[in-house]
């Protein structure tokens, strides 16, 4: 463990930190630390396991949706379900989510329909005005730009004295952005109820981690903030569930904000737009497989007697039947129309504005 | 009802909203103890505290975003930028996402911020301190851009725009903001967004302009009446989405018009009353549309800014051209 | 000679410029290994190394800093934003730094960078992939803003913009990247800057367009001509600064004008276009201007992009209004 | 000195930092550590204390003609002059400087005539067009921008592998603007020649330090980076001197870049434009006073018999005749012709242009 000890060793230290590192079960799903609390009874993470898998059947499906025409950019989060299950279910209903869109599996958690989430991917803006959690942000595709956002949803929380928390999440390459930095800075100054989940997969896109930053941690960027920073097992849910639980906990109780380092893997393009073959090798990938987090929490299960092959059967056909009756819904989405365009840019319509949607009205009449 | 400044009247407009609405909320860098560096926020933490009157850390751009997710949340975020040149770095949030919220959540967040901004030269201050790139934000949809020309018009518009439901961008021209004192009563009457204000009512020339300009323009307007030319002067108030019938009316009734602003000319927001006047009132116009604008420059320093701004002779020069037309 | 696709004609420019100037360097997310997400610098890191072709940390406003210092020490830095949506960061480089360096230090230092951006919708990609805010940047004194429309003028005006001694903004319409091809000689001949490109020559009415946008009103004069029609279709090609001259010499000639973008109408460029027209060319006016843009709304998602996009439908009737009024 | 532990000390420990700190010389000018080589003889300090007294001498000057109308809004170094004299005063003549409006003392000792620094101040554009340094940035005035400025000219050193280095000067309010973290980010990675400098005088305008970060250091923000970070004694030329030229010597040598906060206190007002007494005690600032670096070292000198009265009155006597003399060549100026404003837009004026730089002359002309 490096130790960098600035450049002069000679002179007096007058500051000192620490990066901490939480994780629970190994590679092959063995249990290397005592587990938390709401681990013990391997049940309890069921329903962990169930959304995970879940979140993987809708990746899939999407998939091939998109490479048969009938959805757009897709961005799967194949091998890091346990950071976004993980995080999701650290929340509570009043919480407020940031997400990416790497989260689709998060709002699923959070009860926005499969078919709303298709709608979004498919290009129809009825996919961000969803009905589960009606304060949660939608996706934020300008990376980095969320943390703000975030910092101020957490003041009015704190300035409303109310004990709700913003989870903010980003990438390791959104760690790049200056927003990040200002919106941490502030949050610790204040010590605003958020926690700001960096979904650590070691690629932005074909910028490896090791290209995007020279710190040995991304957790240890909180230090610049002066807020605590953690990394976690990203591959391990409980690891992720307990480190955010922790920090929402602390940030609820007005203890302020933290930020988190889940370090996982992108075993899937960066979307279908990406062919990831073009900046990495398959054997990298491959080696990587060797510590995805759904067959991890499985062997897990698995060996406390929790799991059986039936339930996995089980599992698998309802994933799928969930997912498909979302995606008949999804297709029988009636379309909208082309003015609708209009229709939420402002609380009224000015009367210029009247007059344009009038006139892509009147285009359409005439064919 | 009091003789005040346009930057009292700020300060008198922001000590209402905060008074009739908690969720009014101020923040920006030294608007707290300090009370901003114009004084457009004085006094304002003491009456409503650090939680409601916050000094930032030194970023605008988590000013802009701080002021999206408050507004999200249903706070009414009045963020404060210390001069129009550091506002660059908000672009991103009023672009991306102050205005697009609510078209991208379908009316499910919306964002009813004010962001306020000193705009424009002629204070002999340093560089970076003189810009007037309203035209940059005027372009965005979805939001507004207001900037009064009078401390009574800045006390009802700041109101009006606080009260709005969208976003909205509030200049605020640093040249008026002690040159000219006017009544203002605080009686908490909002005034119209994105309707123009007729300060002169003539037949022979239609002066349109907003924000400092207004006082050279009617200055303008003065000289042209001791040649008895009459005009009308059409302060915009509202940019976006600004008020065309009022132009239409005025250009159909005068035939002549000149467009006045601080900013640099091409790709100006006079430009775009130009295209809505050839477009839409082309047949009515006795004489070419003349801009007299700042120059395609940078703002020159203190030494030369006066060269730059539009002055009281370009423009009544200007108008005579067009008057003389034809 | 090869024919090549818009894309293909970037890279081809980037490789000609890298090879005969040193200075030239590239720097962008993804610019590398990857060459690129739409594989304009595909190839470059491997011939010119990573010394020359950077992949940047994701930070927008990094890369246009960097642009700036760089360009300071006689570099020639082409920066690549990935989309334009992702540019607002960078604006306070544009206005506050290249864009002054040179008036700042009056000549002592220049700032002789391109920043390279994919422009407009069109391509079904995800929010904020589609913006067209061009005019915001032609808004900015001691800028360059260059659109190319063909494969050809993209290496031929990339090329010019590498080689101008100023800042150029250089936009790249994602729509044309692959949808037209064309034949390109790499003989590192530049074309000229601030010039228009005739495309062609007509009698009855003037259409003045740049970028994507000029395929739809080439095809806008193909209907024209079936009526008999015949039409001058100006690539502006050069937004800042603009072509004054080649548009005042048709509109006389025509006496009609129709302006096409795509970018939202209030504050587009095209009213810049039409306030030259109303100063410098009323008198040839025999109709109003029109303007067919995209509207003043958030880009939609690619459900309904089609229908903000102006379509050769929208160009056409706009013209026959203009052709036969009055 | 506090331990900032992170949030669950009972986790495995990965990354420990320090921030240490430099300082040699007592507020009474006494030594508490043994003297780097370059200080050990007294005279070598003479140089610095004579550019300090001629940077206090100019300011009070400035401050002077403000006051008069005859300078435009100024910014004084009032107790920070050691911060920008040991640093200036450890760069090379091939080195890059960023100054802020804080540094008209680095652009003194880097040949920058007064009357051209006065000339900037007055609003003329020809007080950035300096003789000195030719490749030294203008003042940037923008705050925070100049870093990634920097990052690019530091780039370009590297590329070419010139041993030259890039010294970014930048206050503590500064920390908070994103760009600051974008170009340190950069910088570390690549292992650039620059050097960034805060100098903490504990204000921006009228935001004290605690409610600008919650940082216990600023040096601390380099970890966020992984660049090494270090604090001085911003009082004692002797440490800032020090601490940047160890800095500036591992960027040439080609070991990358370091953050310096440097920790002074601005005695003086923001700017001719603020009244400090608004927002911050006499007292406060009056307990400061003990601390100025000037009378810090003037004690030093004089105890070790290397300064005199008769030095002191003679060196008062040729700052301020160096002063009055710069300052009736700036009053010497003449005027710039008002269409000069468009001389310097682009290389070649435009067409378009040209008409409106006529039409400033034709206005001129008619009245
Ligand atoms: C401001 C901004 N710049 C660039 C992009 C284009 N882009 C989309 S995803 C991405 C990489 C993000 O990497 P990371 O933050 O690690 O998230 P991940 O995709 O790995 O989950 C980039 C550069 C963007 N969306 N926003
Ligand atoms: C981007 C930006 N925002 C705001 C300002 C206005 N302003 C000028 S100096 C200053 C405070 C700077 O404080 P600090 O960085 O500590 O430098 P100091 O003045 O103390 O030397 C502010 C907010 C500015 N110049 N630039
Ligand atoms: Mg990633
Ligand atoms: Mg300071």
């Amino acid at each position: 463990m490096p130790l960098d000890r600035g450049n002069d060793t000679a002179l007096p230290v007058i500051a000192q930190f620490e990066i901490r590192r939480r994780a629970y079960l190994s590679a092959t799903g063995e249990l290397t630390t005592p587990l938390p609390p709401f681990a013990v009874a391997p049940t309890a993470l069921i329903p962990l396991y169930r959304a995970m898998t879940l979140l993987r059947t809708l990746d899939a499906k999407a998939v091939a949706l998109q490479r048969t025409g009938r959805l757009g950019t897709y961005g799967v989060a194949l091998g890091q379900e346990a950071v976004v299950i993980g995080t999701a279910s650290a929340m509570e209903d009043r919480d407020v989510l940031f997400p990416t869109y790497r989260e689709n599996g998060a709002l699923l958690w959070r009860g926005v329909p499969v078919e709303t989430i298709l709608a979004y991917w498919s290009g129809d803006e009825r996919g961000s005005a969803v009905t589960g959690h009606r304060e949660d942000f939608p996706i934020c595709i300008t990376i980095g730009s969320q943390a703000s956002h975030a910092a101020g949803v957490a003041y009015a929380f704190k300035l409303r004295q109310q004990a709700r928390v913003a989870l903010c999440c980003m990438g390791d390459g959104a760690t790049s952005k200056g927003d990040i930095y200002e919106a941490m800075n502030m949050a610790a100054l204040h010590k605003l109820p958020v926690v700001f989940l960096i979904d650590n997969n070691q690629w932005a896109i074909s910028v490896p981690l090791k290209r995007q930053t020279a710190t040995a941690t991304l957790a240890q960027k909180a230090i610049a903030s002066g807020m605590p920073g953690e990394q976690v097992d990203g591959n391990d849910i409980i690891a992720v569930h307990a480190g955010i639980s922790d920090a929402i906990a602390r940030a609820r109780a007005g203890d302020g904000p933290t930020l988190i380092e889940a370090v996982t893997y992108r075993l899937g393009d960066h979307t279908t737009a990406d062919d990831a073959r073009r900046y990495r090798s398959d054997d990298d990938v491959k080696a990587h497989w060797q510590q995805e987090p759904i067959a991890r929490l499985k062997r897990y299960l698995v060996a406390q007697g929790a799991w059986t092959k039936a339930d996995e059967e089980a599992l698998i056909a309802t994933c799928q039947r969930q997912i498909d009756e979302g995606v008949e819904r999804y297709f029988a989405l009636p379309a909208r129309p082309p003015a609708s365009m209009f229709d939420h840019l402002y609380e009224q319509l000015p009367p210029s504005l009247q007059r344009q949607k009038d006139e892509l009205e009147r285009g359409l009449a005439n064919g | 009802m009091a003789e005040l400044t346009l930057v009292e009247a700020v300060n008198l407009a922001l000590a209402r909203a905060m008074t009739d609405d908690p969720n009014v909320v101020v923040l920006g860098e030294d608007v707290g103890v300090n009370g901003g560096v114009f004084r457009a926020t004085v006094g304002l933490q003491d009456r409503f505290g650090p939680g409601r009157v916050i000094d930032t850390p030194l970023a605008e751009a988590l000013i802009g975003g701080m002021c999206v997710g408050m507004a999200a949340q249903g706070l009414k975020p009045v963020g404060e930028i210390q001069f129009m040149g550091f506002m660059y770095p908000c672009i991103d949030h009023l672009v991306n996402h102050a205005s697009r919220l609510r078209t991208r959540t379908q009316g499910r967040i919306t964002c009813p911020m004010v962001l306020r901004m000193p705009t424009g030269a002629g204070i002999r201050a340093p560089e970076h301190h003189s810009d007037s790139t309203e035209a940059m934000l005027a372009h965005i949809p979805g939001l507004r851009v207001v900037i009064p020309s009078s401390p009574a018009r800045a006390y009802g518009l700041l109101l009006a725009a606080i009260r709005d439901p969208d976003p909205v961008v509030f200049l605020e021209p640093t040249r008026l903001y002690r040159s000219i004192k006017e009544d203002v009563t605080d009686d908490g009457q909002a005034l119209p967004l994105d309707t123009a204000f007729i300060l002169r009512q003539g037949r022979d020339v239609t002066l349109i302009t907003w924000g400092a300009a207004v006082r050279e323009t009617l200055a303008a307007a003065d000289d042209l009446a001791k040649d008895g030319l009459t005009a009308d002067v059409i302060d915009l108030a509202t940019l976006k989405p600004y008020d065309e019938d009022a132009i239409l009316a005025s250009v159909r009734k005068t035939g002549r018009c000149v467009i006045v602003h601080e900013a640099a000319r091409t790709g100006g927001f006079g430009a775009e009353i130009a295209a809505c006047i050839a477009e839409r009132g082309l047949m009515s116009l006795l004489a070419p549309i003349e801009r007299v604008t700042g120059y395609d420059t940078v703002v020159p320093l203190p030494k030369l800014e006066q060269h730059y701004i539009p002055s009281t002779d370009r423009i009544t020069s200007a108008a005579r051209r067009a008057c003389t037309y034809g």
